[in-house]
C-alpha cells in the first residue's frame, strides 16, 4: 500500500514537473505574445500545485492569487496598451538613440 | 504576406551567437545540476529554531511567525518594495487603463457585483486565518487586489473618481502602521520590532490587516499603471507624454 | 530513485536556465519580462524544495517566508518593468517587436 | 519599562529616510522644505553611530531581539560606518543640490507641470533609495541583503527614468532587467548557501563556510549577480546610458552611490565571509576585468562628445580600480587594501557626484552638454567650473586628493607583493584620466578673444556650492587620511554583542 502510494506520488511528481517545464518552454518559444501570457497564467496555477505538493500552502495561496489575479492581468493590460500603441507604426528593426549608447549590448 | 514575413525573419535570426549562448548556458546548467546532485539533500534548516521560539511569537502559524516576527524586518522592507513600486509607476506615467476596456456586458457587471464582496470576505478570512493556518497579509492583500482588478476591468463609473488623498493614505497605511509599530516597540520594549509578549498577537493582527489593505490597493494601483485621475487633478496641466524632455 | 527535493531542485534550475536563455535571446520586452518571471519561479522552486521534508517531517518555514517575500518583490519589479516597457514603446518610436502580434497568424 | 536603548541608533539611518519617504509621498508640497531636514537628521544619526563606534567598538544589533540563526542581525563596524558616512555626506550634498536644481527648473517658464511632477516624485524615491543603501551597508543577513538590493535597484530605476526622455527610459528598462537578473543570480547563490548550511547570517556563515562544492557555486553566482549590478567591464553596457540620460541629481546618486553598494557587498563576501573558498585564479580574473574596465572606460570617456556621457564612462573606468584591489588583497594583507578600496569609493563618490552636479548645472545654464561647445563656462559659472576641475584632480589621482591616497596604497601594495603589472595599469589609467579630465577643463577655463556671454540666468547658490563642497571634500580627504584608516581598523574581529531588550 505504502509502496503503491510512493509510486503514485512519484508519477504525479514527474507529471507535474514535465507540465511545468513544457509550459515554460511553450510560453517562452511561442511566437504569439498573447498566447505566451495566457500560458504564463497557466504556469502560475501549475506552480501553485507544485507548492501544494511541496507542502507550502502559504506560497501556493500567494502564487494562485498573484499569478492569476495580478501578474496575468498586468501582462494582459500591458500587452493591450502596447498593441494599441504599435498599431500606428510597425517597424521590425530595433534601432535606438545612437548618442545614448555606443556600447553594443542587449536590452 | 503578413503571415510569412515574420516567420522568415525568425528563421534568419538563428545566428552563431545564439547557439553559443545556448551551449554556454547548457554547460553551466549541467554543472550547477551536478553540484545540486552531490550536495546533501534535506539538510536541517531552521525549522527547529522556529519551533523552539514559536510560542513566543504571538501566532501559531510558523510561516506567519517567521514573516512578521522572526524576520519581520524583511517583511517591513518588502512592504516598502511594494510602496516603492507604486511610487515608481506613478512617477513614470499617468493612468491610461481605466475607461479603455469598454464593452462590459451586464452579465459581467452582475458577476462582479456578486464576486467582489465575496472576495473581500475571502481576503478578510485569509488575513484572520494567517495567525494559525496558511494565509496572511500578503495572500489576503492579493485577493483584495484581484477584486480591485475585477472592478477596474468592469469600468465601475465611480472608480476613476477616487480622490487622491484618501488613496495615498490607503497606499501608505501598511508601511505607516508597520513602521509605527516597529518604532513603538522600540520605546515600549527597548528594541526595534521587539513585540511585547502580551501584545504580540494583537500587534501582528493589526499589522496584517493594515498591510493587507495596502497591498490590495497597491496591486490594484499597479494594474492601473499610472497616476490615477485624482492625482492628476492636483497637478499642473500635463503637456503630452511624448516629446523630448529638456534634459 | 530520485528524491523529491532533488527532482524539484533540478526543475527549478532548468526553469532558471530556460528563463535566462529567453531573457538573453528574445528581443520583445514583454517576453524578457516573462522570462525573468520564469527565472524567479525557478529560484523559488529550488528554495521551497530545500524546505521540503519527506514523510511527516517538520517543514522548514523560513524558505517559505523567503519565497513569499520574493514573490512580492518580483511582482513589484514586474509591474514597474511593464509600465516602463509601455512607456518606452510610447515615447520613443522604437517598436520593440520582432515577433508578430496578431493572435490569428501564429500558426506559421 | 520605557528604555530607549543606545544601540538602537543603528536603525536610525534606515528609519529616518524611510519615514521621510512615506511622508513626502503623503504630503506633496513638503518635499523641498523637509528633505534637507531629513537628510540632516540622517547625517546626525550617522555621526552618532560613528561616535559609538569609536567609543564602544563594533556592535551587533538583533532586530526583534531574535538571535542570529533565526532573526536578522544588523552590524556596524569600521567599513560599514565609513560607507554610511560616505553616503551621508554625498547624500546631504545631493539633497541640497536637488533642491536648487528643481527650483531652478520650475522657475524656468516652460514645462512647469513636468518639473513639479519630477520633483514631487524625486524626494520620496531618493529617500527610499537612501534608506535602502544604509540598510545594505548595515545588514548582516544574506536574504535581507537581497531585499535591500531590490529596494535599491527599483528606486534607482524609477529615478533613472524620471527625466521622461525616451533615451532615459530605454536605459532604465535595460537597467531594470540587468539588475533583476543580477538579483536573481544573487538569490540563486543564497539558495545554494541555504541548501548547504541552513543559515542566512553572514557572521555564522563566516565561521563555518569552507570549500564545500555548494559554497563555490554560491560564491560564483553571488559574484556574477553583484558584478552585473556594479557594472564591471564586460557587464558595464547598461551603465553609461542610464547614468548619462538621467536628471543631474539622479546621475550623481546613481554614479556616486548606487554602484558602491553592490561593490561593498562583493568585497565583503570575498574577503570576510568566503575568504576560505576563493582561489588566486578567481582573484586575478577579477583584477584583469578591473584593468580592462580602467582602460576601456577611460578610452571610451576620451572619445565621448557629450559631457555627461564622458563622466559616466569615467565611472566605468574608476570602478575598475576597486577591482584591481582583489588580486592585491590576497598577498598584501587585507587591511591596506581595504583602506585603498574604501578610500577610492569615498573619494569617487564625492568627486563623481560633484562632477555630475557640475555637468547638470552647466546643462541647465547653456542648454546642452556638447563638450566642444563648452568654451568659457568659467566666465559665468566660476564655482561650478572650479568644482569640476577639483573633482577631476581627484579622478586623476593627484595629491592631496583622496584618489591619490587610494592609488598610492594600491601602487605600494602592488610593488610590495611583486605584482607590478597592476601598478602599471593604475598609472596608465591615471594618465588616461588626466587626458579626459583635461579635455573638458580646458574648454571650461579658456575664454577666447571677443567672447561674450549669451544667456545670463540668475545664479543659484544651491546649484553651485554643494558640488564645490563635495569636490573640495574629495580633495581634502587625502590630508585627513589617517582618520578614516583608523576607523577602518575597527574591523569585524571580536565583535561585541548586545541583545536589545533580551529575547522575549
Amino acid at each position: 500500500m505504502v509502496a503503491e502510494m510512493t509510486y503514485i506520488m512519484a508519477g504525479f511528481d514527474m507529471l507535474l514537473v514535465a507540465t511545468l517545464l513544457w509550459l515554460a518552454w511553450r510560453l517562452l518559444s511561442t511566437p504569439d505574445i498573447f498566447k505566451a501570457v495566457v500560458l504564463f497564467i497557466c504556469f502560475g496555477l501549475v506552480m501553485a500545485l507544485a507548492w501544494v505538493r511541496l507542502r507550502a500552502p502559504d506560497v501556493a495561496l500567494a502564487e494562485a492569487a498573484i499569478g492569476a489575479g495580478i501578474t496575468g492581468p498586468l501582462f494582459l493590460a500591458a500587452l493591450r496598451r502596447m498593441e494599441r500603441l504599435s498599431k500606428e507604426e510597425r517597424r521590425l528593426d530595433f534601432e535606438e538613440d545612437r548618442d545614448a549608447d555606443h556600447s553594443p549590448g542587449k536590452v | 504576406m503578413l503571415t510569412t514575413a515574420p516567420a522568415k525573419y525568425r528563421r534568419k535570426r538563428i545566428d552563431p551567437l545564439v547557439v553559443l549562448v545556448f551551449f554556454l548556458l547548457a554547460g553551466v546548467t549541467a554543472m550547477l545540476g551536478r553540484t545540486i546532485c552531490i550536495m546533501p539533500q534535506q539538510m536541517p534548516g531552521l525549522e527547529n529554531e522556529v519551533a523552539r521560539h514559536l510560542h513566543n511569537s504571538g501566532v501559531a502559524s510558523p510561516v506567519t511567525a517567521v514573516l512578521l516576527n522572526f524576520r519581520g524586518y524583511d517583511t517591513l522592507l518588502e512592504v516598502m518594495v511594494l510602496f516603492l513600486a507604486v511610487l515608481g509607476v506613478w512617477s513614470l506615467t499617468r493612468a491610461t487603463f481605466v475607461g479603455y476596456m469598454g464593452d462590459v456586458s451586464p452579465v459581467q457587471l452582475a458577476m462582479v457585483r456578486l464576486l467582489a464582496p465575496f472576495m473581500f470576505l475571502v481576503a478578510a478570512y485569509l488575513v484572520w486565518q494567517g495567525s494559525h493556518l496558511a494565509g496572511g497579509a500578503f495572500q489576503g492583500g492579493a485577493v483584495l487586489g484581484g477584486a480591485g482588478v475585477l472592478m477596474l476591468i468592469t469600468d465601475l463609473p465611480w472608480l476613476p473618481m477616487v480622490p487622491a488623498r484618501p488613496l495615498r493614505c490607503g497606499l501608505a497605511l501598511g508601511p505607516v502602521v508597520f513602521l509605527s509599530v516597529a518604532l513603538g516597540c522600540l520605546i515600549w520594549s527597548g528594541g526595534f520590532l521587539v513585540y511585547p509578549l502580551q501584545a504580540a498577537a494583537f500587534l501582528l493582527v493589526l499589522i496584517e490587516a493594515a498591510c493587507a489593505l495596502s497591498i490590495g490597493l497597491t496591486l490594484a494601483a499597479l494594474f492601473v499603471g499610472g497616476r490615477p485621475y485624482g492625482e492628476l487633478m492636483e497637478e499642473q496641466p500635463y503637456e503630452g507624454g511624448s516629446g523630448q524632455g529638456d534634459e | 530513485m530520485m528524491s523529491t527535493n532533488l527532482l524539484y531542485s533540478l526543475t527549478g534550475l532548468v526553469l532558471f536556465a530556460l528563463g535566462l536563455y529567453a531573457l538573453i535571446v528574445c528581443s520583445h520586452l514583454l517576453r524578457k519580462i516573462l522570462a525573468s518571471n520564469i527565472m524567479s519561479s525557478g529560484v523559488f522552486l529550488m528554495l521551497v524544495s530545500t524546505a521540503y521534508r519527506a514523510g511527516n517531517g517538520k517543514i522548514d518555514p523560513v524558505p517559505h517566508a523567503m519565497v513569499l517575500t520574493g514573490i512580492v518583490v518580483s511582482v513589484s519589479a514586474t509591474a514597474l518593468a511593464l509600465v516602463l516597457a509601455c512607456r518606452v514603446q510610447e515615447t520613443s518610436n522604437v517598436t520593440l517587436v520582432r515577433e508578430e502580434y496578431q493572435h490569428d497568424t501564429s500558426g506559421a | 519599562m520605557l528604555i530607549f536603548d543606545a544601540d538602537a541608533w543603528i536603525i536610525c539611518p534606515i528609519v529616518f529616510p524611510l519615514a521621510a519617504s512615506i511622508f513626502f509621498f503623503l504630503s506633496r508640497r513638503t518635499g523641498p522644505v523637509a528633505a534637507p531636514v531629513a537628510a540632516l537628521a540622517t547625517g546626525v544619526s550617522i555621526i552618532i553611530l560613528l561616535r559609538q563606534l569609536l567609543l564602544f567598538g563594533p556592535r551587533h544589533y538583533y532586530i526583534g531581539g531574535w538571535q542570529a540563526p533565526l532573526g536578522i542581525t544588523l552590524r556596524f563596524d569600521g567599513p560599514a560606518v565609513l560607507m554610511l558616512a560616505m553616503t551621508g555626506l554625498t547624500g546631504i550634498g545631493i539633497t541640497l543640490y536637488a533642491r536648487g536644481y528643481f527650483s531652478f527648473r520650475i522657475a524656468a517658464p516652460k514645462r512647469v507641470g513636468r518639473h513639479e511632477r519630477q520633483e514631487r516624485f524625486f524626494w520620496p524615491l531618493w529617500m527610499m533609495l537612501w534608506a535602502a543603501m544604509n540598510g545594505l551597508f548595515l545588514s548582516s543577513d544574506i536574504f535581507n541583503l537581497y531585499v535591500t538590493m531590490e529596494l535599491v535597484s527599483i528606486a534607482a530605476v524609477a529615478l533613472a527614468a524620471l527625466s521622461g526622455k525616451p533615451a532615459s527610459q530605454i536605459a532604465a528598462i535595460r537597467y531594470l532587467l540587468v539588475s533583476f537578473l543580477g538579483s536573481l543570480s544573487y538569490l540563486l547563490g543564497v539558495v545554494f548557501l541555504y541548501k548547504t548550511y541552513g543559515i542566512l547570517d553572514l557572521d555564522m556563515l563566516q565561521d563555518i563556510a569552507g570549500a564545500a562544492p555548494g559554497t563555490r557555486v554560491a560564491l560564483a553566482l553571488i559574484t556574477i549577480g553583484l558584478l552585473l549590478k556594479t557594472a564591471l567591464f564586460p557587464m558595464h553596457f547598461w551603465l553609461p546610458p542610464a547614468h548619462a540620460n538621467a536628471l543631474a541629481p539622479v546621475s550623481a546618486i546613481l554614479s556616486g552611490l548606487v554602484v558602491k553598494g553592490s561593490f561593498y557587498l562583493l568585497f565583503r563576501f570575498w574577503f570576510e565571509v568566503f575568504s576560505g573558498a576563493i582561489s588566486i585564479g578567481a582573484l586575478n580574473m577579477l583584477g584583469i576585468l578591473g584593468a580592462g574596465a580602467i582602460l576601456w572606460g577611460a578610452l571610451q570617456a576620451m572619445r565621448q562628445q557629450r559631457l555627461k556621457l564622458l563622466v559616466a564612462y569615467s565611472t566605468v573606468s574608476q570602478l575598475g580600480y576597486l577591482f584591481i584591489a582583489f588580486p592585491l588583497a590576497s598577498l598584501e594583507g587585507n587591511m591596506k587594501v581595504w583602506g585603498a578600496v574604501i578610500f577610492m569609493a569615498m573619494a569617487h563618490a564625492c568627486a563623481k557626484s560633484a562632477m555630475f552636479m557640475a555637468a547638470g548645472t552647466i546643462y541647465l545654464h547653456i542648454g546642452h552638454d556638447r563638450i566642444n561647445e563648452l568654451v568659457g563656462i568659467r566666465a559665468y559659472l566660476p564655482v561650478t567650473a572650479l568644482a569640476y576641475a577639483i573633482a577631476g584632480v581627484n579622478l586623476m589621482g593627484l595629491p592631496p586628493s583622496g584618489g591619490f591616497i587610494a592609488k598610492w596604497l594600491l601602487l605600494s601594495a602592488s610593488f610590495n607583493s611583486m605584482q607590478w603589472w597592476w601598478g602599471v595599469v593604475v598609472m596608465v589609467g591615471s594618465l588616461l584620466a588626466s587626458v579626459y579630465v583635461y579635455r573638458v577643463v580646458c574648454q571650461l577655463f579658456i575664454i577666447p578673444e571677443g567672447y561674450t556671454i549669451k544667456k545670463q540666468y540668475p545664479r543659484s547658490h544651491l546649484l553651485e556650492w554643494p558640488a564645490f563642497t563635495l569636490a573640495l571634500i574629495s580633495l581634502l580627504l587625502g590630508l585627513f587620511a589617517p582618520y578614516p584608516l583608523h576607523i577602518l581598523t575597527i574591523g569585524s574581529s571580536n565583535v561585541a554583542t548586545i541583545i536589545p531588550g533580551g529575547p522575549p
